[in-house]
């Protein structure tokens, strides 16, 4: 049949990417599907183009003997070229399965092999020499393409490819035999698998989350309905593409919606490129949000003294006021009038600023976030929401709507998901965005999911009167104290994290008389706080260890406990006795995940000597040596003798902590 | 990977200059191939720099006569010597301290762009079609040099290595066929020097220039040269591969000042 | 038209050889003038490296504040030194509020600003002592030695005479300083680079004070020579214009250079004009002189007694 | 704070390197416009239209021209009103002696002629830097109103120094020269003639010929080393500038004072047009714009100031004042702003952009 006829009957049933695009293709021909800052301006591709760009990489992939069913790594920063090789493969019936492109070689071995990677599209030569360092470890992995040719001219092995080369390969491929493109597409479901997305995991070897094209597809119609998302957003597209959530934002949802995904220059360029897009669709986790307001307050410090006064005026200003505007409720004449001219003197030009001017939606997830930096935001008239969800959801779990936002809440249930706690407050759901299984790992799937699709989130929560639910700590870290009061580690170390001083918190307490807590500072804004008290110092080390440093940690500990006393399911975890770690805790020591979740076992067991001095109430400082890993990939030996503060504890308020 | 080393480029024939009565350069002879990369060595006033300011025209030499291209020449100017294809860098950072790094660059094109004043004047067709082509090739060097960043910032502002690395880029834009490095990595640390060396072979190797450096660290240019000639008080002391040259005593002597006894 | 350009002129030397001497002489006299004002600027530029445009202005200001204060009342003598002291006051101010804070800026800087200076000088003297022009007699009458001239035949003015003299000891003064003074040997070395100037042990703003003084006493000089020739008037600031050519031509850092190039303005100019002004239309000193530097910067840019610069890269 | 750039991302080299590349500037140079064109006219009495933006205008000009060579390409220029004078004269003897010559035509050709004399005496710049060059230009300012002076042949012969010149139509029966002449069509012609001059200029500078000029400026070896021909780079410049200066010195004569004489464009015309620049800003033509503005209208506050105060001061104090003022101004920018109001604009923009942050 004609190439016509065929995507007509096509675009009849779009419940594939590959099938998605082709419909773009056809009603949204001209307009921007992705933008790539490159050499200094915004490379543009439009649908159409796409489309072909497409076309010729799967049918170069085929030609090379791409079968479908086949798995493709797909591996480097985020580059249209390499969100297209997902469709490709995808239209080839094949499994995309994109990786953290900052692993270590080492790091990828396994989920290469556990996911039978046959074929890899890379981004550069640094990911190439990763593969080619580790290949003679993964027997099945045949092919490598390379998307950036630099320094790549001495690379002669035959099984490695130019990226172009193969769609060379393709666009003649296609045009002997023209149908079996749209053939190979055709084959293809909504039931299909359509990607393996690796949980970084917490605990133990990451596991291959299989998600199916419904699973992406109708997650994403849901979404779009939710928040009236439509073909007309910009989205920056910088965050991993190995994690779920890039996958919704800037992949699924882009070709469900039809929307034009932009990438950044480099990791470096991230915040210049977002304020040149201006996105109107915006996603980052609670640690980007932090960091910005962080630096914004650290620029306004060095800011005029009036200009400064003004700045703080009108900010206290919003807070009471812009969140109101925001939530729709009612605001009086004079307050409107001063707000408006706030927003011409600060909020606009801060908006412009950080490049968020155009944001209509903003969403946070994966960890909770402090509550006055979620209300900056808002109050600056953003529009920032929080939401609950995992990879095995397919992201959405739970999530606010509009007018409906709480600082401390995830939202409501999210549409199409059914919801429930177990008695120990474990959350569980069913969703069309429910995982299809773990790759070859039947148990885990098993214990994961049941046989009517409910999946245990390993999350401890509840609902509040509003509906909205509220997420404590994993459920198996909720642990009981040797008073029988519960212990929170993560809801504690949060609240500790809010702090700006604060980076990262570890707490300890289960199976212990008393809570006690490792701090470690936020450079940046300790760093920033010493230079105001003109306090020298002469790195991270030397200042955590100053007693100035520990005075001032000992005030945000003993806040935290004032308000867990308000809590009396919480009240007996009071931090009694902390100190500060003589080092960040880190990704490359495998201290934190690569999403900078805090790896809990490995911390205890690599500071035992901590924790039991900290349990020890008679020790007052306690020597230290550990590993750690420079810039530069060089490991050392830093050792240090930490000193150990014991906070103030409150008795329990017994009124019960307002919400 | 064995890289070819092809005919003569440019010849010095028995060169001499002075400045008055001082002799900077005497008798010097030696060929320069292309691709290859051809360091010229020296204690300081040994005339490395006068050597290459002969070579692209900058001065001119009382007795000798260099042949470039298979083209005799004895006097030139140094703009000439641009257009046949020689381009440099200096010793201390001469950038147009006023232009941003894209300017500077820019200004490489020059001699790639004809376009008279009165299509500039209106900026419009031939005029803007040629800017926005040499744009196209400046961004590539840019991106060849990992600059990106820096591209709008005026060159006063940058660090002394990055202005370095603006230099070369300035030098690269007029896609010469010889190029002329004046102590590249002088003043640099360990890693502006590695990432100096990186490039220095990236261009010979990519764009298939031939390269004339002069260096001061020996070291260095042991690493990445194909052929070495060492001068001293303006007299030729050695040439030949690297390994010949550190075995050479005299050479030894001179570097490190041993006396003979 | 051939004729009156090649053939008149050299008829007209030819036929009256005394007069053509007089030209000559009175040419002679008037770049001695010259001269003195190029002085002006050679000894800034030497010591500071500073193109001072304002000379003219100062020959204008000194001439303005020495007849102000002859003419309110002042004995000539002391009107002489409060006018230099002026001079000297003025050199300080210079130095404090221009010079200090534009230091290691490049040297157009520098002459911009000393038009700035220029300006401010020639509107400061005319507000406090009016812009009428004023005689200045200094009891040199400006008439030839009659009793030389039946002798010889040759007009001879006394006043170009006292000038030359007066002249000749400014400059043998000078050269005393220059070569026999302990200051002196430190503004040369300055010319050649600061530190040296250090090294000799003399501040920087001292040593700039000192040759702006003397700069603004020799236009003092020049100033009141000037004045008695043509009146005090405004003027007198358009000498400077006169010395920049001569500068040209005897290089900017000479003082030989500077006498001689006057004296070759000075005369070929008369002489220009005398033989070929007509045939030119008349008043072609206004840019004989210019057209000679330039002709000559085209040859020997560093001019006659100026040092050839080697480019360094 | 009035600017707001996100979502203001550049898809083509060519958006990228537009004149105005944020959208705000946009705005604000068209909103310029509209007002000198609709606002302007019908609110300005006849001694604005004819003295002040007449005035204000051929200055401008001028200043642009010597700001392309004295602030782009670094080479100081005393002679500004030698040229300006050459481009009268010229335009006068073209006018006169073809009579039907369209304005424009004779204003482009007498632009053309001076340019050639700029060249001519841009020559030396090839062997002399700086002042050496400045006392060259001095040359053609003293030579070139000589020849005005005293060559018969440049006034027609006319017995009176002072010549006017001949009424000429711009379009149908708008004249532009002569008494039927009307302001308004005076003030529309050059405002149009500036605003297409000043963006010529601004296009060449941003092109490969005014990276030369300022290769040339900001260090001449290294740019000779890069293959720019020092004999054209500098030749091209002088040609240009005098090309600005010699259809500012025409419009000066034809519709400012409407009198061609050589007294208009002696040495302090030349000095006045300096201060514009250094005032303004050395290589910025906005700052040209500005200086020439600030230079108009100081005197005019001189001139009114002291009555405001109640003083009675006679006019030639004034000048003195006026004089001093100059002076002080001059130095004062040289030591605190060397690159004038164009830089202050262009630091107040940055902290817009930035606010409210500091940097």
């Amino acid at each position: 049949m004609t190439e016509a006829a065929a995507t007509e009957k096509l675009s009849q049933v779009l419940d594939t990417i590959p099938k998605l695009l082709l419909d773009h293709a056809k009603k949204r021909a001209d307009r921007p599907a992705n933008r790539l800052k490159d050499l200094g301006i915004w490379q543009t591709w439009t649908w159409s183009e796409v489309a072909d760009e497409v076309r010729n990489l799967a049918c170069g992939l085929a030609k090379i003997g791409f079968q479908r069913g086949d798995k493709l790594a797909v591996i480097g920063d985020n580059r249209p070229r390499l969100y297209w090789s997902m469709v490709a493969v995808q239209a080839l019936g094949g499994i995309p399965v994109p990786l953290y492109q900052d692993s270590v070689a080492g790091e990828m071995v396994y989920v290469l092999e556990n996911a039978d990677v046959k074929y890899a599209i890379v981004q550069n030569q640094e990911q190439t020499d990763k593969l080619l360092e580790i290949k003679d470890r993964l027997p099945i992995l045949e092919h490598i393409c390379y998307e950036e040719p630099r320094g790549m001219r001495d690379y002669t092995q035959e099984f490695i490819h130019y990226y172009k080369d193969i769609q060379e390969k393709g666009s003649i491929f296609h045009s002997e035999n023209p149908d079996f493109y749209l053939h190979e597409i055709e084959q293809g479901h909504g039931s299909d698998i359509a990607i393996f997305l690796y949980t970084s995991g917490t605990t133990g070897k990451p596991k291959g989350v299989v998600l199916t094209q419904d699973n992406l597809l109708i997650t994403s119609l849901n979404c779009l309905a939710f928040d009236n998302i439509t073909g007309e957003e910009e989205v920056l597209a910088y965050l991993p593409m190995a994690w779920v959530g890039d996958n919704l934002f800037s992949f699924a949802q882009a070709y469900v919606a039809g929307f034009c995904v932009n990438c950044p220059e480099g990791p470096e360029t991230v915040m210049t490129d977002l304020r040149e897009i201006g996105p109107t669709y915006y996603f980052a986790p609670p640690a980007v949000y932090e960091s910005v307001l962080t630096k914004v307050m650290i620029r306004m410090e060095d800011a005029g003294k009036i200009k400064r006064s003004m700045f703080i005026y009108f900010m206290d200003l919003a807070k009471s006021v812009g969140i109101r505007i925001l939530d729709g409720k009612s605001v009086s004449i004079a307050e409107k009038v001063l707000y408006g001219l706030g927003n011409l003197l600060v909020y606009g030009p801060l908006r412009n600023n950080l490049g968020l001017s155009r944001t209509r939606l903003a969403y946070t997830a994966g960890e909770a976030i402090g509550p006055e930096i979620f209300s900056f935001f808002r109050s600056l008239g953003i529009n920032i929401k929080q939401l609950y969800g995992q990879t095995e959801a397919t992201v959405f779990i739970c999530a606010q709507p509009d007018g409906e936002v709480k600082s401390d809440t995830v939202g409501k249930i999210f549409p199409g998901v059914e919801l429930r706690l177990s008695d120990n407050n474990e959350v569980f759901y069913r969703s069309p965005g429910v995982f299809h299984s773990y790759y070859k790992n039947p148990e885990s799937t098993a214990e994961t999911k049941d046989a009517e699709g409910w999946v245990a989130t390993g999350d401890a929560g509840f609902i509040d009167d509003d509906g909205h639910l509220k997420i404590i700590d994993r459920a198996k870290d909720v642990g009981l104290m040797n008073d029988d009061s519960m212990f929170a580690p993560k809801y504690i170390e949060n609240k500790l994290k809010f702090f700006p001083f604060i980076k990262e918190a570890v707490a300890f307490g289960h199976k212990k008389d008393y809570v006690s807590a490792f701090l470690c500072i936020d450079i940046e804004a300790v760093g920033n706080w010493a230079e105001r008290q003109n306090l020298a110092y002469s790195g991270y080390t030397d200042l955590s260890a100053r007693s100035e440093v520990y005075n001032l940690l000992q005030e945000c500990v003993e806040t935290v406990n004032s308000d867990l006393a308000r809590d009396e399911k919480l009240s007996g975890s009071q931090i009694k006795r902390f100190l500060l770690l003589h080092k960040e805790l880190d990704a490359d020591d495998g201290e934190l995940t690569r999403t900078r979740k805090v790896r809990r076992r490995i911390i205890a067991e690599k500071y035992d000597v901590l924790i039991d001095a900290l349990d020890d109430p008679k020790q007052t400082h306690c020597e230290i040596e550990s590993e750690m890993t420079f810039e530069d990939g060089r490991t050392g030996i830093v050792s240090a003798d930490l000193q150990i503060r014991e906070a103030e504890r409150h008795k329990t308020q017994l009124h019960t902590r307002a919400a | 990977m064995e890289k070819k080393i092809g005919e003569v480029l440019l010849s010095v024939d028995h060169i001499s200059l002075a400045f008055g009565g001082v002799k900077a350069l005497t008798d010097i002879c030696f060929d320069i191939r292309e691709k290859e990369v051809f360091a010229i060595i020296g204690p300081n006033g040994a005339g490395k720099t006068s050597m290459l300011n002969v070579i692209n025209g900058f001065y001119h030499p009382q007795e000798g006569e260099i042949t470039y291209k298979g083209v005799h020449r004895k006097q030139m100017k140094s703009h000439d010597a641009a257009v046949q294809g020689i381009a440099r860098t200096f010793q201390n950072v001469a950038l147009f301290k006023g232009m941003s790094t894209l300017d500077n660059i820019m200004t490489g094109r020059i001699i790639h762009m004809k376009r008279n004043m009165f299509w500039q004047a209106c900026y419009l067709g031939p005029a803007r079609k040629e800017e926005m082509e040499n744009r196209e090739y400046v961004e590539d060097i840019i991106e060849f040099l990992e600059i990106q960043s820096i591209r709008r910032t005026p060159v006063g502002r940058l660090p002394y290595g990055l202005q370095k690395r603006v230099e070369l880029g300035r030098a690269l834009a007029m896609e010469p066929d010889l190029l002329l490095l004046d102590e590249p990595m002088a003043g640099m640390n360990i890693e502006e020097k590695q990432d100096m060396c990186r490039f220095v072979l990236d261009v010979n190797d990519q764009y298939g220039t031939t390269i004339a450096l002069i260096e001061h660290d020996m070291g260095v240019v042991m690493d990445i040269s194909d052929k070495v000639v060492v001068l001293d008080y303006g007299k030729k002391l050695a040439e030949g591969t690297p390994d010949e040259v550190r075995g050479n005593q005299t050479v030894i002597d001179a570097y490190l000042g041993v006396p003979h006894n | 038209m051939m004729q009156a350009f090649i053939f008149d002129p050299f008829m007209m030397m030819y036929d009256s050889p005394l007069f053509f001497v007089e030209v000559l002489v009175s040419g002679l006299m008037s770049g001695v003038m010259y001269a003195l004002v190029a002085l002006g600027f050679v000894l800034i530029f030497k010591a500071s490296g500073v193109f001072n445009f304002a000379q003219g202005a100062m020959v204008l200001f000194a001439a303005l504040t020495f007849v102000g204060l002859w003419e309110l009342g002042v004995n000539p003598w002391l009107a002489l030194i409060l006018s230099a002291v002026t001079m000297i006051g003025v050199a300080f101010c210079v130095e404090r509020i221009v010079l200090r804070p534009l230091v290691n800026q490049d040297p157009i800087i520098f002459f911009m600003a000393t038009i700035g200076i220029t300006y401010f000088l020639d509107g400061f003297g005319q507000t406090i002592w009016g812009s009428e022009v004023r005689p200045l007699d200094i009891g040199i009458p400006n008439e030839p030695f009659m009793d030389f001239a039946e002798w010889s035949g040759l007009y001879i003015n006394k006043f170009d005479v006292f000038a030359t003299v007066v002249c000749s000891v400014l400059v043998a003064l000078l050269a005393g300083f220059f070569t026999k003074t302990k200051i002196g040997r430190a503004l040369r070395a300055v010319a050649d680079d600061h530190q040296a100037a250090l090294s000799v042990g003399i501040p920087l703003k001292t040593i700039w004070t000192i040759v702006w003084s003397v700069a603004g006493i020799v236009g003092l000089a020049a100033g009141i020579l000037w004045g008695s020739k043509l009146g005090v008037q405004f003027t007198l600031a358009l000498i400077a214009f006169k010395a920049l050519p001569v500068l040209i031509l005897g290089g900017f850092t000479s003082i030989p250079g500077a006498i001689i190039g006057g004296l070759i303005i000075g005369s070929g100019e008369k002489i220009a004009e005398v033989y070929w002004g007509d045939a030119f239309g008349g008043a072609i000193e206004d840019w004989f002189a210019y057209v000679v530097a330039l002709i000559f910067l085209l040859f020997r840019p560093q001019g006659l007694f100026g040092e050839k610069i080697i480019e360094r890269v | 704070m009035i600017y707001r750039e996100a979502g203001q991302f550049k898809t083509s080299y060519n958006s990228d390197q537009a004149l105005l590349p944020i959208a705000q500037d946009r705005f604000f140079v068209i909103g310029l416009l509209v007002v000198a064109y609709f606002v302007i006219p019908f609110v300005a009495n006849d001694y604005w239209l004819d003295s002040i933006f007449l005035q204000f205008f051929i200055y401008a000009l001028a200043a642009i021209g010597l700001n392309i060579l004295t602030g782009y390409a670094g080479q100081l220029s005393l002679g500004t009103g030698g040229f300006m004078a050459c481009g009268a004269f010229s335009a006068y003897k073209l006018a006169t002696s073809f009579p039907d010559m369209h304005i424009i035509i004779v204003l482009f050709l007498a632009g053309l002629i001076t340019a050639l004399v700029g060249m001519l005496f841009g020559i030396p710049s090839l062997r002399i830097k700086g002042f050496y060059l400045a006392v060259s230009t001095l040359a053609a300012q003293f030579f070139l109103l000589w020849l005005f002076n005293r060559v018969p042949w440049f006034t027609n012969y006319s017995s009176s120094g002072v010549i006017s010149p001949p009424p000429i139509k711009l379009i149908g029966d708008y004249y532009i020269t002569g008494p039927q002449a009307t302001n308004l069509t005076q003030y529309f012609f050059t405002l149009t003639l500036v605003v297409v001059m000043a963006f010529g200029a601004r296009n060449i500078i941003r092109g490969h010929i005014g990276r030369s000029w300022m290769a040339m400026r900001d260090m001449d070896i290294a740019a000779e080393i890069i293959g720019i021909s020092p004999l054209r780079a500098k030749l091209s410049a002088f040609a240009v500038s005098s090309f600005y200066c010699g259809i500012a010195g025409a419009l000066w004569a034809f519709l400012y004072t409407e009198t061609v004489q050589p007294l208009a464009f002696e040495i302090n015309q030349s000095f006045l047009i300096l201060f514009m620049i250094i005032i303004g800003g050395l290589g910025s033509i906005l700052g040209s714009f500005f200086g020439a503005a600030f230079i108009l209208v100081l005197p005019i506050f001189l001139n009114s100031a002291p009555a405001l105060l109640g003083l009675q001061l006679s006019g030639s104090l004034v000048t003195h004042i006026e004089f001093m003022v100059f002076g002080v101004l001059i130095v004062f920018f040289l030591i605190v702003e060397p690159h004038g109001l164009a830089r202050l604009w262009g630091i107040a923009k940055e902290k817009l952009r930035l606010w409210p942050f500091p940097y």
